[in-house]
Order: C-alpha cells, then structure tokens, then sequence
C-alpha cells in the first residue's frame, strides 16, 4: 500500500521468535511466580519447586502456597 | 580461518566491501593517507584510489549530511567518525535526517549510510575519546546500531551493514581493536539482529555487547568456580534488540544482569531490564540488575578503571542477584 | 575552478569572486530594460538578455506561482491545510530556481519553496501534502530530482552537496540548485556544506533567498556581511547578488551559474534580494516586527507586474496568451483544490 | 492566586527572573519583538530592554555555545530553543560542553544555563515539531531536566531552573501550553527534583510527567469507575528522578504503568521500570508496563492521535497489570 | 564598526575587510626587517615595528615555550603524559597570542595551545594535567582568565564568543582571544562563533594558528579559499594574515587587531601561517603524510632562531640576557619534571 511503515526497518527485523514462553520454563524446571509470592515462601520457608502451580502456565499463586500449607 | 585483530578484521570486511560493491565508498577526517588514527582503513586508498577513500574536510556534520545525498542516487556511503566523543556534531544530521528519510520518502529512500565509530572506555585516553553513546542512538528510532564483540563477527557485520537498506550506526569496540581472534571469511556470521548464546549457563543470564563479552565471559568464568553457571548473551545489534533470545535465557536461568560501559540511568540496559522483566516476569528470581557507568561524565584516565564495569562488579552483580 | 572562470572572463580570481557592489537588475520597477552599464555587472562580466520564449514561458510559471500562492493560503484559511509557509512576492525566485535546471538537475528547497518544487515538475497535490498533514514527504524525490523539503533550517544543502558530489563520481554534468533563506545562512550546516562544495569542486549552485527576515528577525540581526554572497570569497567560489523581483536578471544569473557550474567551475552563491510580503506562515504576525510602509514599498516591486510590464511593452505577451496563461493558473488552482478538499485516509497500521 | 495558562505562567516566571537577577537574560530566535513563536516571552522585551531579551541569528550551537561563555563571567542565560525538533544543532554543544564543564572545571563552574524548549505532540504540526527527546539529555550525565504540568509549578519551576547551579532543559509541555490552573505566586511549589502524588490511590500507579498527567490523571478517573483505586506520580524532574516517591507508590499498590510520549524503546520509562523493579522487586504484582509511542518517526498529524499515549491505552496498561 | 576602522586607516570597508594580498612578514628568514613597502601591508595599513623591550620580553617567553615543548615530548616519552600535542615550531603563534592580551583579556585555546596557555600565566603543572589524565581540565579558568582546552574542535570559539558578549554587557573594555587550527575552521562552530561576534559586534580576536594540516589532512583538502583570513569578508569583519613564524610581525598585527577590538571595532580574524615540525601527536606517524623535505624547508623558518638573529644584530640581546633566558626555560622545565614525576592521589570518591 502506499504508506511504508516508518521504522519497520529497524522494529520487524528481529530475529526469529525463538521463545517458547513459560511452557519452556516449566519443562526446565523454573518455577512461575510473581515476586511476593517468592517473598512469602521464602518466609514461610516453602520450597517453591515443590509445589504445584495452578495458575496460567503452572504459576505457583499465592493460593497455591496456602494449599500447600494446609497439606 | 585466519586469525586476525578486530581491527583488522574491519579492515578485510571494509575491503571486501569496496571490491564487491562498485557503489560503495569510505568517508571520513584522515582515512585516506594515514589510514585512520586507528589504521583500520589502512591500504585501502592506495588500493581504491581517492574518489572511493575520500579525505573530508574537518566536519563531521558535512561528512553524514553530504553522504545522505550520496546514498540518495545510489551509493553506500561508509561514513568514519574519528572518535566517538565527536559523533555529536553530526548528531542533528544523523537524529532528524538519516533516520527519518526512510518515514520522510514513504519507504522509498532508506538511506543506507554506515557510519563507524570506535567507542568506549579503557584506552587511557584524555576527555570525549572513551563516550559511550549507543542508547542515543538505539531511542531514535530508523538506526540499526551494530556493536561486533570479536574479529569473525567484525568482518562480516561490517559487510552486513554495507549491505543494510537502512543506516547503520556501527560502533566498534576500540579498546578490543588488537584482541586477536579467528575469522572464516567463508562461513557468514549469523545476522547482526540474532543475538548470540556465547557460554551457556543454567543458574543466571548476562546480557551484553562489544567491549564487555570478555568482561562477561571471565566473570562467568569466575563465577563457575563458585558453582554458578551463568549464561552470557552477546546481542551483537543494539537496535533492534533481540529479546526473544534473551527472554528465552532469562526464562531459563530466572536472574538477568545486563552491563554496558555507558550511564546506567537512561542506558538501553533499562530498556532490556524493563523488556525482559516484563516478558520473563513469572521466571524472574529476582529483579534484573544492571551494571553500567556512573550518571557522571567519562572520567579520566587514572580512575576510568574505577568507573568500567569489570569482573568484580558483575561478580558483584550475580552477588546481589543470587541474595534473593 | 575559479581561476578557469575568472580567466573566462579576463578578471582576476579575487574579482571573480567578491559580488559586485551592487545587485544585477536587467528590468527596472516599472518593467523597462536598464543599460547595460547600469545594470550592476563588472565589466567582461555583463548578462545577455534571455531569449524571449524563455521569458515568456518563465512568466507563465510565475503566474502560476502567484496563483498557487493564494490558493493555499486560501485552502489554509478554509482548515484544508494546517500551515502554509507562502512565496508570495518571491516567485520570481521560485521560478527562476527550477527554470534554471535541466529535467536531470536536481533541486534542494525547503519548506518555502512549494512553487519551485512544482516548477520543476513535481505534482501540486503531491507537492502540498507535506503540509497537509498526510505524510511528512509527499513525492518521489528521484522522479522529478526534487530533495524532500527540510524544516531543519539547511540540512538539505548538505543532501544537495552529497547528490553533487555522487555525479561527479559518477561523470554526469548534472548539476545541483541548493535553496535557503537568509536566516539559515547562520547555521552551521550552510558554512560545512559551501565548504565541502567548494574543495571537492562540486557542481552546486547555492541560491539563498534573501527576503530580508527570519521570521521576525531582520537581516541585520542576522548578519554583518557587506551581503551574503560575499560568504562565498571565504570558501574560494564566486558570489552574486541579483534583484530577486526581477525575474529576467535572475533567470540570466542563474542560467549563467548553472552552466558554470556544469563545466567544471565549482560552486556558486548567488543571493536574491526580495521580499515576502505575507507572514511567515499563517500562524504568525507579522505587524509586529515590521512596518506597513516597508510591505507597501516592495508591493510597489511585485514581480510579477513588472515581468508583465516588460514582456506587454516588448510585445512578447499579447491577450491570447494572456488568457492561456491565467487558465492555466486556474487549472493548477483547481486541482489543488480538489486534491485537498478530498478526504486523504491512512491506515496507520499499513 | 491567579488563573493563569502555562504559558503565561512561564511568562510571569520569566519576569520575575528578570527583575530579581540582573545577570539574568533570555536568549534565542525571536524572542524580542515576537515575543516568541507562542508568545512565552511577550512582552520582556519591552519590558527588560535588548540586552537583556536578545534576538539571536539563527543558530542553535550558536546560542547554547555563547550562553555558556555568558555564563562563565557571571550571568545567567535562558536560553530558547524554538521546536523540541531544532535543538539538535545545539547538541554538541549541550553535551561535551554545557552537560561536562561542572567536571572539567573540577566543581569551579557549574554552567548556570537554562533551555527552555516547547517540547511534545498533539499540536497538529509538521515534522520535527512534535519530539519529546528528553530521554536523550537525561543519558546525558551532568544535566537537570525540569517538565512541569502544571501552571503553578511552570511558574515556579522556571525560577527554580533559572537559580539552579546546574545546567537545566527545561521542557515546555507546548500542547499545553493553554492550559489553566491556579497560580499561587506566594507560595513556592515543592523542588522539581520531589515528585508529587497528584492523585493517591491503593491498586495501581501511573508515573509521568508534563503534557501526559491530564491523561494518566483522567485514566485513573476512568479505572475508578472499574473500582480500581490508582495512584498518579507526577515526576516533575527527568534527571534526577525521585525514585524514592516512586518507590514508595509501588510498594504500596505494587503495579506500576510508566507513560511518555517519547518512543517506548530505550525512553527514560525504561529506567524507571527498571529502576523501580529492582527496588520494589518484592512487592511487585505485576511486571512494570510502558506506554509510549512506537519505535518510529513521530508521526504526521493525521494519524498522531492514534501515536500518543491515551486514556485508552493507560486503562489497556492497567487491564494487563491486574491480569497478573 | 569595521566601517569606522576603515575609515581611520582611511580606506574603504571592503578593503579593510578582506585579507592583504600577501601575509604580513616584517622581519625576514635570516631576521632582517623587511622594507616597509615588503612587509605585505596595504597603504594606510602598514604596522609600527613593537618597541625593543616588548620583543626581548617575547623572545625569553619563546625560548621557555620550546623548553616547554621538548621537555613535555620527553615526558610523553617517559611514560608520564598520555598524549602530547606540541607546538614545536607554533611556539611564535603561541606566544604572541597570550602577550597581545592585557592581564584581565581572555584566552580561549585548544589542545595545542598549552604553550600559550602559561604564557597568560597559568601554572605549567596544571596547564599540563588534562594530558596526565588526573583531571579534564587542570585550572581555574577564571583566576589567569583561560578558558579550558577544548577537545571537540571549534566548540570554545563560541565560549569566547559569549565571554565577549558578557563583557559588552558589562560595559568592559576586555578583549578576547579565541584559537584554533586550520583545520577546525571548516567545522559548523566556527562559522556561528564568527557570525555571532559579528553581529552583535564584540570584542574577540579569532586566531587561526594555519599549520597546513589537519593531522594528516592538507589545508588543499580543507578549503579551497584564497586564504583563511579572505573568511572574514563573509562575516563583515575584517581578515589579516600574518607569518606565523614571524614573532615581530604576529606581536604587530596583534596588538593592532587587540586595540582595534577593544575600542569597539567588533571583532577580527588572524590567519597565522606556520607549520608543526613534529607529528600531530606522539601517536601519529606523520611520514605517512608529509614529505621529509617540507619539515626542512620549515625548519630553516624557525621562529626561535629567526628572533634570536634579529634581536642579536639589533643589539637588543646580549649573552647575559640569553644567559638569563636560558636559565629561565631550564627552570620552567624542571617544575615540569618535578610535577609529571611526582605521583598525584586521586580520590575517585571526592
Ligand atoms: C534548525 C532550525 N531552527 C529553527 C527553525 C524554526 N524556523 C523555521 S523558519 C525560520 C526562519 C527562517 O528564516 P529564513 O532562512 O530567512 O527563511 P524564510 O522563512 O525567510 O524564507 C525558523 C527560525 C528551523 N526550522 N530549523
Ligand atoms: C569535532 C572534532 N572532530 C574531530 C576531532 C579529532 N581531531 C583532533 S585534532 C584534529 C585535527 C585538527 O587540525 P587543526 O585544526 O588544523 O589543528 P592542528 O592539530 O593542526 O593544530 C582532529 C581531526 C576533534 N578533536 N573534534
Ligand atoms: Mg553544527
Ligand atoms: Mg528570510
Ligand atoms: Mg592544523
């Protein structure tokens, strides 16, 4: 069409999409979590690996850590 | 494979260049006779003659605004500025006409300048001769900026970005210019724009360019003797930045130190922190941590190795990034 | 080089490149042709007339001009552009800057010279886009060899430098037309590009449009030059200085800078003295930095009415081509209007 | 109090400098009799005579290069700058010279200049009109960077710049400039370099500064209405940045949404985000959001609407920092 | 006004402004003065010889200045500088450019000028600290009234320029001297420092030290003007040039141009031609650019030996005074040494 995109030069030329997100993570064992909920298990001495994440993806939630208490 | 400098290197590629593309040609302050103040044009007037090394008069705004014209009917103007310190003569030529020509012409002109620059710190130099100013260019957008590391990747990203369609802002580590390394001028290096895994590590990732792939390679090193394995990622291309392998590392290992010689505040190390904070966020072990230089101007001589990044504070760095 | 030049014209080289003390002017304000001696040339440096077909087309083009002019400073008016920075009293200039060319020349202006741009070929839709908001270009600069107009006061006459110096490399005899005001002569860009000009002995014809402002800054705050074209003794290439109302001298001056410049002498400045008569843009004010009566003086040099003048005395133009000529500026009129008035839709994801 | 626009206040600012330092002068392309292509110094000429409000040639290095020997013996130059896009001449000068000489002088002379810049889009405006480089001066070690939002702190800020020992860019929010808010010409408004809360709120921050805190001020207005409470940090300072305001914001909402005109790549968001990351890295719910423009050329008018940051786009920003 | 200084020499203003046909020598290779009608003056233009003691007190401050130059290359090659840029051979241009200044004018020289930069007072360890690497600039500007050595090329011209207009404001009657190299003179700063100076009429003297190269760069491929000085013809000021080996004659021309300024003439440009003898730095190879033969045929222009004669012959040196002379460089040198050698603490913390 008529109008080139601007900088398409410099923003589409990126390499190719490699990432395959957190489904990757998982399956190499990195544990999903967001930073306070690290801080409480690291508090609460929870081993993070061990439990089992039920949010996207597998991420460890803060109900999750409940959970794993109450077993 | 030949071994060869870095500089030397950029030299071969610069050569190639001239032979492969009748259109190309090299501009700059002292390139032609004295073969540049860092010899890496060296030979290359006596082998091309002075329409193809051209010796500019002492103006480093004429150098890029009169190599936009030439790169408008048709050739590849390799633009030299001597020092990264005196890039900012040419600043408003480079921000508001080399990289809006591509936006300005409607994708019909893309300008396809080069312009190299030796940049960095550790030379033991005197004041505007060890500047850092990649995030300057990287937030303008319409520039690729390309920052080789070791001699194979000089000689053919050179030669890539003499062959790009839009500019290039090709900054070369000088403090490495004598590091010695191999170079197969049959085997091209991987696009400038890949980002490249050059040790694998499981525990942390370091994120860097140019100068600092060493500095990263023996903190990793180092680090290894701690029974760390930390991963180091040398993004070769500033902008655009290849954040999906980075991504792909950080979401590995869960920790991020990135490290460039320029200004931690407003460095394009926020923006991979950010980036890839934002991405990787559910993996991060703990925030990603930059090392950069002080918000000071470059320091002298006698205490620049105070203010570089080196092995101790990315050591440091991990320190910090492994408390969490 | 200048040496060549000046021998050509069995004056010294030093004399080939001071502007003489005064302006050339050919036709006075009231349209008659001035002696020779009076006409301001150094002896051994006089002008010849120009023909009277290229007067005539010439004036066809700076009716046009005018035309164009009103057009969209009307079109401004009515929200259909957002800014329009008008030659009004200088299109004898913007004629003659595009005239001067061969289709294979090249042209450098900026943001006030929309009429050279469609002088030398350029589209007058594609040409106003620009300001219309629509795109920052608005044509193909290789098409009709027409730079993109630069707002950063005199980074084209770098562009234009660099283009000059491709066709030397190249051993074409194309030359190059670099346009700015007086203003810009201040920048750092006008001295690095008649510099870079004049030691790779480039084939450009730097044309500065003196109309005595910078928006409101008069040329006194701007410069303590006997003239601006005295600027070009410092790089080594000649300097003149024409009536930039009187379209005949300028066509005559340019003519002769750009076949100079095609041979080989190098660079040229040459400075045009004239007038806008309207604000810088429609945004600003003029009256408060310049009196009436000083608008009202160089009304009295409109060139238009004296290159009408002397072409009606010298029986080149009767009413037949009187009445071709406003037709055709009605025509350019009409179909800038109808190319603004229509709805221009961008996809900003394309 | 007085209503006064932007504009104005800066205006009366300005007088005030004026009378109360008589080493004070404004400097710049049509600042006398025009007063200004948007009228910010109407009037001064008038009133402080050509000496002291000086019509300079068109030059941008010129005036910052001068200004900066102005100050040298003594006197305090405002400079003006007339685009955010033409202040790129002046850029060597801003940053080898006026940006280093407090270091080079060993602390002797700070460089006392202001420049004073409308800066930002929105105005409908041709190229190079509409840029918000302040990214680029905050990488630029030895710099303040003021952008007030506001008339009260326009008038007050400029003082500020104009008494400050350090070099400052000023930026001018020049969309809004007519823009009116109360002025108390009594009571001096906080230090620039101290960020104020202009709108408390539990769930979420917005941090910005100048002509988008209308915006992120009427976004969270918006997300009330989603009964989510939003805190709004008004930066005020680019360089420093007052982090610790910041911080604490986050720590207490523990979302953060940064939002600037400039390019979202490699713009101070970044460092903020980072920043901001590492700090509060605890505490964060979500990974810190950018909203900026695209990595590209400002774009033409017709479509800048859709370049900006909007309401929209904020109320997107948070939707994707409460998904978390 | 140049008009009114024209008018005192009484000549026109364009000649006042544009450069002699020749450069001013007064005294000659061997250190004979030149016939009046020799010395390359205009009528009306011709300079007054400097009185004896104003040239012997030039001479001790130009055989300290070499001193200054050898002993600093030996210390870059001991290994306690980083970087040298020497004025071997400038050493004339050096000297003669701080002694014009009045204790209260300002100096604003680049990285060569260090020679100059003492001799306006500065004390020569500091002088020399931003080529030790302790420090980027190494004095207090204000207490000798030396702007700091600035790097990027041309950009303290503008500083000079801006102290200038301070003292106008001021209503003082200092003088600035602003230095560069041919070479600088092409970048954009130059020309807006000359145009700024100009146009608000003040007080500075540029001087362009013309060495003939820009590192490796001839002045053929930095300008193709007649001369540098012809530059000052574009800015309305006016252009003198003078041999910059030729102590006698750059003292003339520039206390002359340092009066001028100070009574309101607005400013001049001096184009000073002299040659560097040895390479640009210590880290340079100048073989690679220049012929053997043209340092020797420069060598045979000595400044130090050229004043050395004429002073001699003229009875205005005798060996005691060369005696004091010379114990006065051994001096100078020797605190050069003592404070290179001696380590400097610094507190990267402080
Ligand atoms: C580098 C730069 N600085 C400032 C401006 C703003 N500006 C636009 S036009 C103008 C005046 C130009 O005067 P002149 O060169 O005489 O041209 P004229 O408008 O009279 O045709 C100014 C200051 C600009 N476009 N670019
Ligand atoms: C803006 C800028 N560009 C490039 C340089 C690198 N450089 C340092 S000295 C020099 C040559 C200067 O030549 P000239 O002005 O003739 O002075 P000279 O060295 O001969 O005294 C160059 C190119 C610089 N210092 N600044
Ligand atoms: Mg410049
Ligand atoms: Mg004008
Ligand atoms: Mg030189």
């Amino acid at each position: 069409a008529a109008h080139s995109p601007a900088a398409s030069g410099a923003a589409g030329a990126a390499a190719v999409v490699r990432s395959a997100g957190p489904a990757m993570a998982s399956i190499l064992n990195r544990v999903l979590a967001k930073p306070p909920v690290r801080k409480i298990a690291k508090e609460l001495g929870i081993d993070l690996s061990k439990v089992r994440g039920t949010g996207g993806g597998g991420e460890v939630t803060r109900e999750d850590l409940i959970s794993y208490q109450a077993q | 494979m030949t071994t060869m400098t870095i500089a030397k290197a950029i030299t071969a590629g610069l050569r190639r260049v001239l032979e492969q593309n009748p259109k190309s040609l090299l501009i700059g302050e002292d390139i032609g006779k004295l073969g540049g103040v860092y010899r890496v044009t060296e030979g290359l007037q006596a082998g091309f003659g002075e329409d193809r090394v051209v010796d500019s008069p002492l103006a480093e705004s004429g150098i890029i605004g009169t190599s936009i014209g030439l790169a408008l009917r048709g050739y590849t103007p390799i633009a030299e500025i001597q020092f990264d310190g005196f890039v900012f003569p040419a600043f408003n030529q480079i921000t508001t006409q080399l990289a809006k020509m591509r936006s300005r012409s409607e994708g019909r002109f893309g300008a396809p300048v080069v312009i190299r620059i030796p940049y960095g710190g550790g030379i033991g130099s005197i004041e505007h001769h060890s500047e850092s100013p990649e995030a300057l260019f990287a937030h303008t957008a319409g520039l690729r900026i390309m920052v080789p590391s070791n001699a194979h990747d000089a000689y053919w990203m050179i030669q890539e970005a003499a062959a790009s369609q839009d500019p290039v802002i090709f900054f070369e580590p000088k403090r490495r210019y004598w590091l010695k390394g191999e170079v197969d001028t049959e085997n091209p290096a991987p696009p400038a724009a890949a980002a490249q895994v050059v040790r694998p590590g499981r525990d942390a990732t370091i994120v860097t360019y140019g100068p600092l792939v060493p500095v990263a390679l023996a903190a990793a090193e180092a680090a290894q003797e701690d029974g760390r394995s930390v991963e180091v990622v040398d993004l070769r291309s500033v902008s655009p930045i290849d954040f999906d392998t980075v991504v792909e590392s950080v979401e590995k290992t869960g920790r991020l130190v990135v490290t460039h010689e320029a200004p931690t505040f407003g460095g394009i190390g926020g923006e991979i922190a950010a980036r890839v904070s934002e991405r990787a966020f559910l993996s991060m072990e703990a925030p990603a941590i930059r090392v950069g230089g002080f918000h000071m101007p470059y320091p002298v001589s006698k205490v620049e190795d105070q203010y570089l990044p080196d092995i101790d504070k990315l050591l440091d760095a991990l320190d910090r990034s492994f408390a969490y | 080089r200048p040496d060549a030049a000046a021998q050509a014209f069995g004056i010294t080289p030093e004399d080939y490149m001071l502007p003489t003390r005064g302006q050339i002017q050919i036709i006075d304000e009231q349209g008659r042709v001035r002696p020779v001696a009076e006409q301001g040339t150094a002896p051994g440096h006089e002008y010849p007339l120009p023909e009277g077909p290229e007067l005539l087309a010439a004036y066809e083009r700076l009716v046009v001009g005018r035309r164009v002019n009103d057009q969209n400073s009307a079109l401004v008016r009515q929200g259909r552009m957002a800014v329009y920075p008008s030659s009004h009293g200088q299109e004898a200039c913007q004629v003659a800057a595009a005239l001067c060319l061969r289709e294979d020349d090249w042209l450098f202006p900026t943001y006030r010279d929309s009429v050279a741009v469609m002088t030398k070929g350029v589209d007058p839709v594609e040409a106003m886009t620009i300001f219309r908001g629509d795109w920052h270009g608005g044509y193909d600069p290789t098409r009709h060899k027409v730079g993109i107009q630069c707002t950063p006061l005199t980074t084209q006459l770098l562009h234009a430098v660099g283009v000059a110096h491709a066709a030397k490399l190249r051993g074409e005899d194309t030359v190059v037309l670099a346009m700015c005001g007086d203003g810009a002569t201040s920048e750092g860009d006008f001295h690095e590009a008649l510099n870079f000009a004049a030691v790779f002995q480039l084939p450009v014809v730097f044309f500065v449009q003196n109309n005595g402002y910078a928006i409101s800054v008069p040329l006194s705050a701007q410069s303590a030059a006997p003239s601006l074209a005295h600027k070009a003794v410092g790089y080594g290439m000649a300097g003149e200085r024409v009536d930039g109302n009187d379209l005949v001298a300028l066509l005559a001056v340019l003519d002769r800078g750009v076949e100079l410049a095609r041979n080989g002498s190098g660079p040229l400045l040459v400075e045009a003295h004239t007038y806008r008569i309207q604000a810088h843009t429609n945004a600003d004010d003029a009256t408060r930095y310049r009196e009436d009566a000083e608008v009202q003086a160089w009304l009295a040099k409109d060139p238009v009415t004296r290159m009408r003048a002397y072409l009606r005395e010298g029986g080149l133009l009767d009413d037949a081509a009187e009445e071709r000529i406003a037709a055709a500026a009605e025509a350019t009129a009409a179909t800038l209007r109808a190319g603004m008035n229509a709805e221009a839709t961008i996809d900003p994801q394309d």
